[in-house]
């Protein structure tokens, strides 16, 4: 795409899109907002990258193996913070019980797996996203 | 074909109508005393802050007294994306056929 | 009980053993056919000795809640013994019959396996080892159906197949409404619903018959055996003149004597139609036998015939018609085997398989013709024949039960088996001999064999009842 | 049958909903073209959905966020919500691979459109 | 450590193949690690649910998980009672030979390393979501777990190089999709007015209001039958399996029918006896509805089956006949018509994956797809043709073989509930049954074979295959042990009343 407009303001506007997305995603437990809203800004602002820079430039910032691996180790993540339960000796997922610091509630840092959970799931939320969007667009024949 | 649309149209119609029938029968909208507000709702509203230390009790039901059922949503989440990818990428067009 | 294992097994080995060996090895095939069918016969004998001394011979496989339990009683051992003895004649007479035919090794494999499923069903003790085995032998006996491979052989097969299966299914339904209503399946100790009411149990008596009845080939059931005539002779005389067949009228006594006993079975409503089915296919077939003009076939619509003989001794429920039911069994198989022999040898070593061209075959195969006529005899119950007992005892049992119609029914299947079976011989005895005489060779010997010494059996056993009559007496002491 | 009437002036959202669900039913079995049953289904997801939400509302209750300066207001029944949250998150994925097999059918038989795609396969196995 | 992980087994069982199926995604090069790595969690978690269903088994009572140790009401409850555990064992036993069976078998059907890798992952989804099915007891959660399994089949079908298989998983995921959002209404309605998800909460509040609220139960249970329906193809609705199952790479065919189209039907169990109960399924008549769908279902399937001339299409047909089975069983509510069906359940989920299984064998060395054209292949491929027939036993229901049990326990059940015409369809589906299997079986044995060489599979396909015909006999043999848990899940389910 050589349309130079479109290219500066994007410039100017996609890092805040994508920072507003970490923001919801970090402030999903005590905001409106949660981390798949998040992640899927995030995702978009990614995908508006892709379709204003080109798609050979998106993939050379954002390879294939990447997203794989943020995906599958994305859930991963949850999946062994749920675990952490069990290795306290506690049920799975469990989040208090487990005797997690669930911090000052309303304060940022509070809600102890539910924040590191929610981080995991944006990420990888948003690089399916972008994955989605790279397999319907890459046309390979 | 135009007759079984027809007949799906009707089909359709019928079954509507007998939803209409259903949803008039549910509890009325809106009010506090539904059945749906219980214990479970009351538990939701009043104790998330001590039992998870979430202000947002939907992010608390869905991160913590619901989470495994948000697991599975993102497990789904990430089955989509692989069945999309696999049912698009690197098929031989010498498969086909 | 060790015997009991050898008898049924000793067939299915012998299935086994032939598949293994390679085709071309027809020689040690039929020493294997032979020496497995002759232990068959004897460890049968053994058994048969067992239970006739009156030791108990039994073994129970459990399969969890449900459980294969395998006992002779004396009629099960008859029935053995018949299957298996004339399991060895066939085997031989098959040598000679089946000599440079197609497809030598599935015959024998399959012939072999089925001799193991028929002695599976005469000793099995309780309705589930019945069924088992009354199953398989439907599946083993399919590829003999079938053995010619042409079109009509496989119509044929489907045609067996579907009806033995639907049969099959019928019984299953009857043997688990029984398990729900008596809690157990054992023929020992009594008739299994004995001291139940008449109540509901028409229907369950009904389906039982029907199930068997396709088997036995009761009227209107029995559409495949006519078709599975394609068979080729052997089979054909062994599985649809004695042991399939015989199969299907031994599960009708076992249903009528050990799961109902004939005091229920005679206050159920439906045992008073029962005899006059039986007695309408009798005729009727006999009727249809004789419009017939290949041999093969009019043979087989008189085993339809025949068979309700044994049948309808069974429905007078009365102690003479059980014996003259179970001696039919014995008498009539000897005779039937015989008459399918020759059958197979008239179409084999004369090439006729119509009856209207058999002008003149006698004086080319005059043992055969011979031996067909005495079975003929046999057929219609003339005295040095054995069927004569049977047929008496038939006769005695009905109008023992008050119902002298039914002796009349067997005395007129009597004239009209002779007005359609005695033109034959006649025919082929007269005329100028045209053929030569083809009674020769190994083959014709081999063939030969089995039905002369059955034809003497069959006249010794005429002559001298008594040598039977033990056997038949114990299974009716066990029942009345 | 007036009451019925009554009673879904009442509960009119669920009245919407179902008509909403009656579309995407209908879009789903009458139209031929895989775009259109698609949105058809997400229609009748968004019904669902509909349905939910508004089983959880209470008339005059705030949104479920217990900081501390609305305190002694009724707050609405947060599980519809995170439910709904999930059936979404589902309902996307669906949307997702639902297009990927359109994307794969569209560039093996150059149409979107059932029928027609039943009649090319038909004449590729006959050929 | 050790001792947690007991206590932990209902959710472990469930996670386990997850957390393989993350880790393999990042694997696809080692393809020999990640098969290994498939196999040897399909054998964990068949260990693990061996030991769960011992614990149940001993402890007589079900086992009660609370996730995040929120109690039930507020949290999600896990639920190993007998009928899941069993369902448990059946579905981890079966994966396990069939994953073997894909062992370095997939390259023709699937295609290179990295799709290969893409298919073991949707595989081990698909096994998590119907594990989870089977412990879970939660409605909402049920749902999420349907959706799971249904795009990971929907994969799994799609994952076949073939433009086929493509629109097979189109249709069959609308369809699929249009049935979970009717799920999700009928658990909806339940919901509103009940007020609950936990399965046990929901029967209690359901059996107290329901008579105030008549039409939402029968819309709710109405939505459950045609959104389980859909899914398990049930006679009408089952337009998209044919289509699915016989275009799906031949494993994983194996386990759709084998175990997908099961885990919804344990769900359907599951809701019809845990939420429903006994008296509401009396009350709404749903026994009988459930019995003439089973019977409309069992003979149209049967003879549909019969009526094609592809093998995978014919099995995939007598799927549907076969379902018709367990939802009459279903429909039979006394002790022995359960047991029967959960048996049958167990030997049809054995019985079809190793028909399936060996289909795809022949099918993938002979190079040809129509029964007719498999002449003679039993003698080229005997340990393929003779599993075959060992399945084709079981599934007809001879004696000595798997069917036998279920369909005895089928007909004595029905016979005890004083109807005599469900036993008269499962004899006539059987007979149909016969006629439709027994045709390939004589086909491939009694006509003469074309001289090519068509050779056995490898030593993976053919331990797999060993492996699941002799399930097939053992159930035919020694039935009691899974008779007795079934007898126990039976009772269970008519415990609530």
């Amino acid at each position: 795409m050589k349309d130079f407009i479109l290219k500066r303001i994007s410039a100017v506007i996609l890092p805040f899109i994508c920072i507003y997305g970490f923001y919801v995603i970090l402030h999903g437990h005590i905001s409106p907002g949660g981390s798949f809203a998040g992640g899927i800004i995030v995702g978009l602002s990614l995908i508006a990258f892709a379709t204003v820079y080109g798609m050979e430039k998106a993939r050379a910032r954002l390879p294939e193996k990447v997203l794989v691996l943020i995906e599958s180790y994305g859930t991963l993540w949850y999946v062994i913070m749920g675990l952490v339960g069990v290795f306290k000796g506690v049920p799975f997922l469990a989040n208090k019980l487990a005797g997690v610091n669930v911090g000052e509630p309303g304060t940022l840092f509070s809600g102890g797996l539910i924040l590191l959970i929610s981080v995991g799931v944006g990420i990888r939320v948003a690089s399916t996203m972008v994955t989605l969007f790279f397999a319907l667009v890459e046309d390979e024949s | 074909m135009k007759i079984k649309n027809v007949v799906i149209l009707i089909l359709v119609l019928i079954a509507g109508y007998g939803i209409l029938i259903t949803v008039a029968e549910l509890p009325p909208y809106g009010r506090p005393d539904n059945p749906i507000h219980n214990e479970v709702y009351e538990r939701y509203v009043n104790n998330a802050l001590e039992d998870t230390g979430v202000p947002n009790t939907v992010t608390a039901v869905v991160l913590d007294y619901r989470a495994y059922d948000t697991m599975f949503e993102t497990i789904v989440l990430f089955t989509a994306a692989l069945a999309a990818v696999i049912t698009l990428k690197s098929w031989n067009r010498a498969g086909d056929r | 009980m060790f015997y009991l294992v050898l008898a049924i097994s000793s067939g299915i080995i012998g299935g086994l053993l032939v598949a293994a060996i390679p085709k071309d090895k027809n020689r040690m095939r039929k020493y294997i056919v032979l020496i497995f069918s002759a232990l068959g016969a004897f460890f049968c004998w053994r058994v048969a000795a067992f239970v006739f001394s009156g030791e108990s011979v039994e073994l129970s496989i459990e399969l969890g809640s449900l459980n294969l339990y395998i006992k002779p009683d004396p009629l099960g051992a008859v029935f053995g013994l018949i299957a298996s003895t004339l399991w060895l004649f066939t085997s031989v007479y098959s040598f000679g019959y089946m000599a440079g035919k197609h497809k030598q090794r599935t015959f024998y494999a399959f012939f072999l396996l089925s001799l193991g499923m028929t002695v599976g069903v005469a000793f099995s003790g309780n309705l589930l080892a019945l069924y088992l085995f009354y199953e398989m032998l439907t599946f083993s006996t399919y590829p003999l159906v079938i053995h010619e491979r042409g079109p009509d052989a496989m119509k044929a097969g489907a045609k067996y197949i579907i009806y033995n299966l639907s049969g099959a299914g019928a019984i299953l339904i009857a043997i688990i409404e029984t398990y729900s209503l008596a809690g157990k399946l054992d023929f020992t100790g009594g008739p299994i619903l004995a001291g139940l009411s008449a109540g509901g149990l028409n229907w369950l008596l009904a389906l039982f018959i029907v199930g068997f009845g396709v088997k036995a080939a009761i009227m209107p059931l029995h559409r495949w055996l006519p078709a599975a005539m394609v068979a080729p002779t052997p089979v054909s005389a062994l599985l649809h003149a004695v042991a399939v067949v015989n199969s299907g009228v031994f599960g009708v006594l076992r249903v009528i004597y050990s799961v109902f006993g004939h005091e229920l079975a005679g206050q159920l409503r439906i045992s008073a139609v029962l005899p006059w089915i039986a007695a309408f296919t009798i005729l009727a077939g006999i009727i249809i036998a004789a419009r017939k003009d290949i041999l093969k076939q009019r043979l087989a619509y008189q085993t339809v015939s025949h068979l309700s003989y044994s049948l309808l001794g069974a429905f007078i429920l009365q102690e003479w018609g059980l014996a003259g039911a179970v001696m039919h069994m014995i008498c009539y198989s000897t005779l039937k085997i015989t008459l399918f022999f020759c059958a197979g040898i008239i179409s084999e070593l004369a090439g006729e398989t119509r009856i209207s061209k058999m002008k003149g075959v006698g004086p080319s195969l005059p043992v055969t013709m011979s031996m067909f006529f005495a079975a003929v005899l046999g057929m219609i119950g003339m005295l040095p024949l054995n069927t004569f007992w049977s047929k008496y005892y038939l006769m005695k049992g009905s109008v023992a039960a008050g119902n002298w119609i039914l002796a009349l029914v067997f005395i007129a299947s009597g004239i009209i088996n002779a007005a359609c079976f005695i033109p034959i011989v006649v025919n082929a005895f007269s005329g100028e001999k045209v053929r030569p005489q083809s009674e020769r060779g190994a083959r014709a010997v081999l063939m030969l064999a089995p039905i002369v010494i059955l034809v003497v059996f069959a006249i010794i056993i005429g002559l001298y009842p008594g040598i039977v009559w033990p056997g038949v007496e114990a299974v009716v002491n066990c029942y009345f | 049958m007036s009451t019925m009437l009554e009673k879904l002036t009442i509960n009119y959202p669920y009245f919407f909903a179902v008509i909403l669900l009656v579309i995407g039913a209908l879009t789903v079995l009458t139209r031929s073209s895989l775009f259109k049953k698609l949105f058809g289904i997400s229609i009748m997801e968004s019904a669902v959905f509909i349905m939910f939400i508004a089983a959880g509302n209470i008339r005059g209750g705030t949104e479920p966020i217990l900081n501390g300066h609305n305190t002694g207001a009724v707050y609405i029944n947060p599980l519809p919500s995170a439910l709904m949250l999930t059936g979404i998150v589902v309902s996307v994925s669906v949307n997702a691979f639902a297009l990927a097999l359109i994307m794969r059918l569209y560039k093996t038989y150059g149409t979107t459109d059932a029928d027609r795609i039943a009649e090319l396969r038909n004449e590729v196995t006959d050929k | 450590m050790m001792s947690s992980a007991a206590a932990n087994m209902p959710v472990l069982v469930v996670i386990a193949p997850l957390f393989t199926a993350f880790v393999l995604t990042t694997l696809a090069r080692r393809i020999r690690l990640v098969e290994g790595l498939v196999v040897f969690t399909g054998i964990l978690v068949l260990i693990g649910s061996g030991f769960l269903a011992a614990d149940v088994f001993n402890k007589e009572t079900a086992l009660i998980y609370q996730i995040g140790g929120w109690p039930a009401p507020w949290g999600i409850e896990l639920k190993a009672g007998s009928v899941g555990v069993f369902f448990l064992l059946v579905a981890s036993f079966v994966s396990v030979p069939v994953s073997l069976f894909s062992v370095n078998n997939l390259s023709d059907e699937v295609g290179g390393k990295e799709r290969t890798a893409r298919f073991y992952v949707l595989y081990l989804l698909l096994c998590g979501a119907m594990y989870g099915m089977a412990v879970t007891n939660d409605l909402f959660n049920v749902f999420v777990l349907v959706e799971v399994a249904t795009l990971s089949c929907c994969g799994l079908v799609s994952s076949r190089n073939r433009p086929r298989a493509a629109e097979a998983a189109f249709t069959y995921l609308i369809l699929a999709t249009l049935g979970s959002t009717l799920i999700l209404g009928g658990i909806g309605f339940i919901y509103i007015i009940t007020g609950h998800l936990n399965m046990g909460f929901v029967h209690d509040e359901l059996n107290r209001i329901w008579q105030s609220e008549p039409h939402v139960v029968w819309t709710s249970f109405s939505f459950m039958l045609v959104g389980f329906g859909v899914k398990s193809a049930l006679f009408p609705l089952h337009v998209w399996l044919p289509d699915a199952h016989s275009t799906a790479p031949s494993p994983a065919s194996a386990i759709l029918s084998g175990i997908a189209v099961k885990g919804y039907l344990i769900c359907l169990l599951k809701i019809l006896y845990n939420v429903f109960g006994y008296t509401l399924m009396r009350a709404f008549a749903i026994n009988t509805i459930l019995v003439l769908a089973g019977s409309i279902a069992i003979i149209a399937g049967a003879v549909l089956a019969l009526m094609q001339t592809e093998l995978k299409r014919r099995l995939a047909f007598s799927t549907v006949s076969q379902i018709g089975y367990i939802i009459m069983g279903i429909g039979i509510m006394n002790t022995k018509g359960l047991s029967g069906t959960l048996f049958y359940l167990a030997g049809h989920a054995v019985a079809k994956a190793v028909l399936f299984l060996a289909a795809g064998a022949m099918i993938s060395a002979s190079g040809r797809k129509k029964i007719s054209e498999l002449a003679g292949i039993g003698r080229k491929m005997p340990v393929t043709m003779a599993a075959f027939t060992v399945g084709s036993l079981g599934l007809t229901g001879i004696p000595l073989f798997s069917g036998f049990v279920g369909k005895w326990y089928l007909i004595l059940g029905s016979l005890e509930s004083g109807s005599f015409f469900p036993a008269v369809v499962i004899i006539a589906g059987s007979i149909l049954c016969a006629a439709y299997l027994f045709s390939v079986v004589r086909v491939a044995y009694f006509e003469p074979a074309p001289d090519e060489n068509w050779k056995d599979p490898g030593l993976a396909q053919k331990i797999a295959l060993i492996v699941l015909a002799s399930a097939v006999l053992v159930l035919g043999i020694l039935p009691d042990p899974f008779l007795e848990l079934a007898g126990r899940a039976a009772e269970e389910l008519l415990a609530l009343k």
